[in-house]
């Protein structure tokens, strides 16, 4: 199954481990993404999340099909990101996936990371603590 | 393919919505707008239109855009569109 | 740091998760590695893993080590194998990692468990139902 | 370099303790057990020896050997012991 959300409050990830776990896996796979508490030595406060909700839906859709079409074996797969303001240390997103063996959860999981920072319209707004202006960011790696 | 109207041999004029997100959102101090654009426009002269009209000229070679949901892969590709179409105008991405 | 531990009860999960998250790290990657339900066709009941303690805890250092000569960037790194017997579904193996940016905790995690695999003196049994003889199982992938 | 007995010319004996896990376990039913055997010895002989005192030979093949907790890497290498060292019999891993 599939479970794609993006969500206003914070992520709770037991319960998300907990969605993908089932008796034919061997291997669940987890990434979290955090907000981080610096950027270039000014400290942030806090960030703030958009979307374009409808279109990312769509490609967080699109890249499970995409992931099911590499690894067929894989079982259950999960894709959440927080929408609005996220305290520092708090999981912006949470990507995973369970599989009976532990080559496709692992690889899906860091090509679903890939690709949503690549094609799933989301933006992300660092506030600085000081008077440093806020920035939007851009996804480079 | 083109769109005309029969009588003026023009092309056809559309409303579309236009979508503002983040930076672009911020710049044009909008979130939605409808915009009257050619039923059939390259896309980067959609875009240049765009641009032009919501202040986004600083910001410009880092958009791309959507429509109806789906990215325009290529902005030399010709669009067709149809009233009540969503346009979205993509600044780059920062999900994750 | 590192958190190397063989484990004779249920291993928390959402404990290992805690451990590993730090401000500074933008990404935490875990693998958790359950116990199957069948094996070619038999039920699986139960596992028992036993384990060289005192080597497997040095293998599992030296992986550590390891990671942290390929990914220097790695904050925190964790390793907890269950021993004794593992009923089904229940995690046998947690491996998380956490680090500035992706790339690093994802591929440690992934470098770690094959690692674990390949050089860790821990072997399980598998018990299964009916009257099929249990079986000390090989490691291959 | 070579131990030996300066009065009988024969290589020094030595007590090491040898431990059995999952399969070994169960076929020589024991966990461990003091085992004399020389100070050097070429690292196939010394498990050729214990696989036939603790009736290993089905499995003699899939088997290696660790050394005061380190694998030995090479069975061709020779190895050098002292009374009270651990040697480990290790069958097929399946941890994970």
């Amino acid at each position: 199954m599939n479970h794609i959300k993006l969500i206003d409050c914070p992520i709770d990830v037991t319960y998300a481990i907990n969605l993908i776990s089932d008796p034919s896996c061997g291997a669940s796979s987890i990434f979290i993404g955090t907000t981080r508490d610096s950027f270039q030595g000014k400290k942030v406060v806090s960030l703030a999340y958009e979307a374009y909700e409808n279109m990312a839906l769509k490609e967080m859709d699109k890249i499970c099909s995409d992931l099911r079409a590499t690894w067929p074996d894989l079982k259950h797969i999960l894709i959440y990101h927080r929408l609005g303001t996220v305290p520092e240390n708090e999981a912006s997103v949470v990507i995973a996936a369970s599989a009976p063996h532990r080559s496709a959860a692992l690889k899906a999981v860091t090509f679903a990371i890939d690709q949503l920072k690549s094609r799933v319209p989301i933006w992300k707004k660092e506030i600085y603590e000081g008077n440093h202006d806020a920035e939007w960011k851009e996804n480079s790696e | 393919m083109v769109f005309v109207n029969m009588n003026t041999s023009r092309p056809v004029s559309v409303d579309i919505h236009v979508l503002f997100f983040a930076k672009c959102r911020e710049l044009s101090q909008t979130t939605r707008s409808v915009f009257t654009v050619p039923s059939e426009i390259r896309a980067s002269d959609l875009l240049d239109k765009i641009v032009i009209q919501f202040g986004l000229t600083t910001i410009r070679h880092n958009l791309i855009i959507a429509h109806n949901e789906s990215f325009v892969e290529n902005l030399n590709d010709s669009i067709f569109l149809k009233d009540g179409d969503e346009l979205a105008v993509i600044p780059p991405l920062s999900g994750g």
